[in-house]
């Protein structure tokens, strides 16, 4: 155990991979001379040398696909697109060829293909840089949608990744790279994909996050303790896709209120889909209808205020769970 | 020569009779091949997109026959005739065709979805260009394992206004990956000619990435092999890339759903004067490698393995609905 | 009125607005010699001329892009993105210089720009060309999203969007372009926005659909009334941003129980979204937990029988209602 | 010659005193406006991305200068330079940067997306070639409204690897639409050397679409100007667009946030040797156009508007948390 950043658990899941596993070699832009934009893989290239470290040309559709071709050809590429703004540029190669190929070919061909992007929103980056669409990737069946919220996760499921046939799609929210933590040093260190992780015991209400928003639920859970002595379950997601329900399901029967708090938009974000599961899976059980507190539907502004302002709160989950006692 | 493969052999190394019937049989079992498929179509045991190959032959023939077992394809949709060049078992394509369980795809991916990996087959691709970074991909995989392996990578002209012909190429001279990017030049992309969609020769944009390119006769089978021979050469000496133009032509519609109303049908019947087919039997014949009863003999072997392609494509099943799911995810060892 | 198809009502839409404004022009793919690949623009390069009927090469982001641009230079165009399978390709532009624009500019700028598409399962076209994805599209806020049923609301709604000054997504499912319905010839004939259709009224269920699925919606409904003697509600939506939940909840409030039926897979999808707001909006009036009829999460086989399987039916419909009752 | 702009000129022609002070000023004016753009970063008035332009002021001087009223400028993120040169009001751009209400976006823009539709200039894009197509269309919309404008589309280096690049290169020369591709070539896209990200030189890339395309030194302001009238003149008769690479170099890093770690100090120095600002400096002083008079009162002009410009954006309010969702949709009218 040592404590870190997100991002040095990040790099550290990386480098032992890479040891571990020759077939394994990063590509993205500015990932090798400039350090990674959120110096996620920086010292990589010199360790690992420019065959395995490869800085490439701006060209998200190219690169990615690149990566998915290596993959078919034996190799275990980690992809990074810098930002979830610019895998938009990528999303049919992702979408078309990445999730499909294994079962269009009738699994005969595997895409063992590990796409790392930063995302999120409250750094005044603007609406072409602020998206927060973890939500988008896990609705592609064939995709795998991982979103740690911590350094142990991080690293844990990273390591997973690099373990897995398939595309994983491995999301980071750009609050918590800086976010630090104790991680195990074992080399061997896995967080199993499809277990959601319960940050915080409650019995009054559940407060589910993934990835960035986590840390909303659980200061909202510290106020709602403090000034409301209400006692909150918070549960983090961890993977989107598989996404264990279950663990939100037993703690939904046992505090009959739910709250779903995520960076992305409202309007068809992920939350809709959490919540109707909520409803389908334990609607005898609910007291009040399952709230969501998401971002404002609208691009994000760069002015500090607006943008605050569209981003969901901790004050906003209290809110939301005052609202349905 | 015992092989019928004629790759490594010298450029200006003269073809034996043997190729060259090889080289006639492949072409007249894909024309048939296509007719079945065709008629399949009308006759609704073929569903969805359907793509002929028909007056194209030549370069699915010349371009797959230059590579070694070792070497990969990837191909565009209007597959069918790069997965017979490459011995893919004419029944399981035509299965596939019908979607059944025993196509190469397990009846999942349909015409324009052909897989088969034991022979090195990687895929028809039906998001135009999309296959090209795949290529650049599958050819660093085999630079980094250091297996040999060539790519051929096959598209059409309407593939190279897209984005990712760009940055497909520019990557691969980057990275001097082994791809030979063959582009399958049959004048339209749909109803489009391509002069209207590209505002340059194709063979010198792609010069102009520092590749070596090409453009050779696409209606002549010696010429394509020629040039593809050469290509491939190049890149499996660790040369990286290069790019070969072959300018064709279909004779059928860009899918079977295609009214035609772009071209006038003298245009056809301009380019199947020269049918590849016809030039390459008469080429055989002047050797003395082709008489009547050799030509007569082909035909009748084409005509058994596309029948027994029909039959085994309709005695296979369907796939079982309870097989939905599968494939979905491939499992990990241990997790 | 006439009686026609609808791909027969949307191009005359796009005639009689090319007609009544010089600014309108339109673009794509094989919309010209070709008539376009499902014959929506067959004529009109006749009509109109190469200079307002541009055939373009295949580049999805490109054409999109100079669509943005000439929306801003104060053109009004319509960009035909052939299939919603190949708009993967200019996502990024629709959703970071399309959308955006006018709220990152402060409303300096405006694009206004139709861009029409394909979509849907069923024909055997297998994974990569079966997509329904109207859902995706509605996420983003800044466009509007469009999808009917029948061949006078695609008239009215495609007039209508050449009237906004917005982008509008307009998606048209290949399964009703041979629908034929009676049309308005009235050139000013709109059908606005956000303005769900109640196409069935009934008391026992509401079933909503849009697109593609408000057939099966209706089929099922008059199999319940059939069979099982059980009188359905069918809501078309007609477009899902903006959306019209006022609709649907009053009729919620009368059934007591509520089916959405969509093409799209369904997790993630935007069946999850109406949902969810349909809890949020009638959770005192529901007697059962909202029911979600959508695709399964697999990609489309090309096998008829598994494309089937994996497709919603109605009889699903009619199971779903079973089930809640 | 009376008016400031050379629009129009013959490129021959020389330029006159008026001229060349309105260049120098201009230049000067973008070097202490991203100092003093940076000065507030670091004291976090200014946040998010914060791309500095020092050291590339002759290219946006020299092109901009190039262009008419009736012309219009896109731009990629690195903004603020091109939007001084086009006449955008510095106080509204560092307001912009300081997100307040006056900020040519109202605040909701941001460094990297600067607004001014008055004056033409449309955007600072911060999705890398993104507004590539766009100049493409805008040029269209010229195009067909007979406008008789000319798009002047600026992008870097780095900008070249996209898909988009080849896009719109390709259809721009289709329709032959009225837009100078004017790349900014400041040797690197964040820490990548261009000839790393990119397989030939980029006018060679250009040209193969058929593109007039050229290379000018982007550290003189005068050969950029040069080219660009070229350019201009060029689309403006019609004649479709024009493709000019200015070589130039960025003194500070790519954004306030990048440690520099793939250049050595040295480089920058020998590049600050060349300043395009000394050169022009020098040039005037030699043609007796500048003494320490007139430079003394160019600094003080400099100085005084970059410190009214903060003054401005520190007064102006922040846009109220009510105006959150406006601009979200344009009113229909009618509907
Ligand atoms: C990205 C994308 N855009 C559009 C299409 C629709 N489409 C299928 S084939 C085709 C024409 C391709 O022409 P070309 O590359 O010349 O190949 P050919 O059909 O002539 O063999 C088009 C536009 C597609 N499949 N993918
Ligand atoms: C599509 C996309 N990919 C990646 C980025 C991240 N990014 C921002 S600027 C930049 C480098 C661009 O370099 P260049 O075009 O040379 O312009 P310069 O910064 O040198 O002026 C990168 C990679 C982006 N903004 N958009
Ligand atoms: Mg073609
Ligand atoms: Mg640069």
């Amino acid at each position: 155990m040592a404590e870190m950043r997100m991002r040095d658990a990040l790099r550290e899941a990386m480098r032992e991979e890479m040891l571990r596993d020759p077939d394994i070699f990063l590509m993205g832009e500015d990932i090798g001379a400039y350090g990674g934009s959120y110096a996620v893989t920086k010292g990589l290239l010199e360790e690992f040398g420019e065959e395995r470290v490869r800085d490439t040309p701006i060209a998200e559709s190219g690169i990615v696909g690149a990566g998915i071709g290596a993959a078919m050809g034996g190799m275990h590429p980690m992809v990074e697109m810098m930002t979830i703004n610019f895998s938009f540029l990528a999303l049919d190669q992702i979408v078309n060829s990445a999730a499909k190929l294994h079962h269009m070919s009738n699994g005969q061909i595997s895409v063992p293909l590990v796409i790392r992007m930063a995302s999120g929103g409250g750094s005044q980056l603007a609406a072409t840089h602020s998206h927060s669409l973890e939500g988008l990737y896990a609705h592609f069946p064939g995709l795998k949608v991982v979103c740690p919220s911590n350094p142990a996760d991080a690293k844990g499921l990273l390591k997973r990744a690099f373990r897995d046939q398939n595309t994983v799609i491995f999301i980071e929210h750009t609050a918590n790279y800086s976010v630090k933590g104790e991680v195990p040093d074992d080399p061997d260190f896995l967080v199993e994909f499809g277990q959601a992780n319960i940050l915080r015991e409650g019995s009054d209400v559940t407060i589910v996050g993934y990835s960035g928003s986590v840390h909303q639920a659980m200061r909202a859970a510290t106020m709602l303790q403090e000034q409301e002595d209400l006692s909150a379950e918070v549960i983090d997601l961890r993977t989107l896709r598989p996404l264990d329900m279950e663990t939100v399901i037993n703690s939904v029967k046992k505090t009959n209120r739910c709250v779903i708090v995520e960076d992305d938009w409202k309007f068809g974000g992920f939350a809709g889909e959490l919540s109707a599961q909520v409803m389908e899976q334990a609607f005898d059980y609910l007291d009040a209808p399952v709230a969501r507190v998401s971002c404002k539907d609208v691009p994000l502004p760069y002015n500090r205020n607006l943008e605050f302002a569209a981003l969901p709160s901790e004050e906003d989950v209290v809110e939301a769970v005052l609202a349905m006692l | 020569m015992k092989s019928p493969t004629t790759a490594g052999a010298k450029p200006e190394q003269e073809l034996g009779a043997e190729q060259l019937g090889m080289f006639l049989y492949q072409m007249m079992l894909m024309r048939r091949f296509e007719e079945k498929a065709g008629e399949m179509y009308t006759r609704g045991k073929v569903r969805g997109f359907l793509h002929l190959y028909t007056g194209q032959e030549a370069c699915a023939v010349g371009a797959i026959n230059a590579l070694e077992e070792q070497d990969k394809v990837v191909t565009h949709y209007r597959d069918h005739g790069h997965a017979l060049a490459r011995g893919v078992d004419p029944n399981r394509i035509m299965a596939e065709l019908f979607g059944r369980q025993d196509g190469v795809s397990g009846g999942r991916g349909g015409s324009m979805h052909l897989y088969d990996v034991e022979k090195g087959f990687l895929g028809g691709y039906a998001i135009v260009t999309a296959h090209l970074p795949l290529a650049v991909g599958l050819g660093l995989a085999s630079q980094m394992k250091k297996q040999n392996a060539v790519i051929m990578c096959v598209f059409g002209d309407g593939s190279v206004g897209e984005g990712e012909f760009h940055e497909a190429l520019n990557l691969s001279v980057l990275w001097k990956t082994p791809v030979v990017f063959f582009c399958e030049n049959n004048l339209y992309g749909m109803g489009v000619p391509f002069h209207e969609s590209l505002s340059t020769e194709i063979p010198k944009l792609a010069a102009a990435y520092n590749m070596p390119a090409v453009s050779v006769d696409g209606m002549d089978v010696l010429a394509v092999h020629r040039a593809t021979r050469i290509a491939v050469d190049h890149c499996r000496a660790g040369n990286g890339p290069y790019f070969v133009e072959a300018m064709t032509y279909r004779y059928r519609g860009h899918s079977m759903a295609d009214p035609e109303l772009y071209r006038l049908k003298d245009e056809i019947e301009q380019y199947r004067k020269r049918d590849a087919i016809e030039k390459l039997k008469a080429y055989m014949a002047e050797r003395g490698d082709l008489d009547e009863a050799k030509l007569a003999e082909l035909g009748e072997r084409v005509e058994h393995v596309v029948e027994q392609a029909v039959d085994f494509a309709e005695q296979s099943p369907n796939p079982p609905i309870s097989t939905l799911m599968d494939h979905l995810y491939k499992e990990t060892a241990g997790g």
